[in-house]
């Protein structure tokens, strides 16, 4: 199934990237998608401590499982305001 | 009302959005940047957002707040690009009968805003470095 | 800074004087003139001061609020004579490095003006009887 | 010994006059002053109960004693704000 990633902030910087179309494997869940996704960032295990997850522009926990058409972001610390 | 601008923001103009000939209490929050942030010199922020999300989380924080303070009116605006030193990123104005709940209210919206609002601050240093705030620092 | 005037009240009049590199928040307070008072009519209200002891207050109230939190600075302003409904009789700007003593110091500052300015209202009421507030009514 | 006494808001009103200067015997206080100018006033222990004093711009106890020079003030309940 087809699911879109937006990419924001440190992320975007990082990765090189603004945002992609993917195709994920059934059951995925949304912190496994980010541990494929950044598996070759050094301070992986510092980052996914600090980040959190957003599907369809709500905060969801890490073990949501992915969705046909869902459009995910890796929410960094935010720094609104 | 709320919305996401890359205008520059100033009080007055948001103020007849509160205005109510019943309310005696305007409280206004603006955040400004300042000069320094953790001991690093700031001469301006980049403020970047992922709007679709940040408009979805401010109807949120309205409807919160106009639960919790039903006789209110507020206005939450939050700046984004970049932003200069003493300008302001965000202005949040909060208007009641009296001024508890104005005071309230407006405090209220900004623990929220901080909480919940995609929205990253990269901040320019004097020397023409860069960082995002809250990550890797 | 603090003063009295007879002046319309505008926030942006004041701004300069909380504005600081350093300082990241700035709280402002607007008391208007509302359309009700204790279940009256009101359409607006004459303030009448005993002006030499209210400056002499408004500085107390200074003093006591930079003691309370050193690291702010202060504007307050009262508006005296007659002020029309939905205008300011008085604006008070806080402004520090976080925003959490800007509000607390605003938040003071209107209390300790409750308490200790000698300043009356005289409530116009639109069948044009008028009322001091806060005493034999 | 000479006192002034400046009159505000309802206080003005109810005696029709602004200020006065006045001669006052040595030990008066500042509650006796205040009976004895609203002697003839409709409610005056009302008034008492929610007037407070200012002496010279200060606020004083009603137990104050009045001396030479002093410029008092009748404060009836403040509304500033």
């Amino acid at each position: 199934m087809k699911i879109q990633i937006e990419y924001f902030a440190i992320y975007r910087d990082l990765l090189g990237i603004s945002s992609e179309e993917l195709e994920v494997s059934d059951g995925l869940s949304i912190k496994e998608l980010f541990l494929q996704k950044t598996d070759a960032l050094m301070d992986r295990d510092e980052l996914l401590e600090s980040t959190v997850f957003a599907v369809n522009s709500d905060y969801e926990d890490c073990d949501y499982i992915l969705k046909e058409g869902d459009e995910i972001v890796f929410i960094p610390p935010v720094s609104g305001g | 009302m709320f919305e996401i601008t890359t205008n520059v923001l100033k009080i007055e103009d948001y103020l007849s959005h509160v205005q109510d000939d019943s309310h005696g209490a305007i409280v206004s929050f603006l955040g400004v940047v300042r000069n320094i942030h953790e001991g690093k010199s700031v001469h301006k922020i980049f403020y970047e957002c992922y709007e679709k999300m940040a408009l979805k989380q401010m109807k949120k924080i309205q409807d919160l707040t106009l639960e919790k303070f039903p006789m209110i009116k507020m206005v939450l605006v939050h700046r984004v690009g970049m932003v200069e030193l003493q300008e302001a990123s965000i202005v949040v104005l909060t208007s009641s009968k009296h001024r508890k709940h104005s005071f309230e209210a407006n405090m209220y919206i900004m623990d929220e805003v901080k909480k919940l609002l995609p929205i990253w601050k990269k901040e320019h240093h004097p020397d023409g470095e860069t960082s995002w705030v809250g990550i890797g620092s």
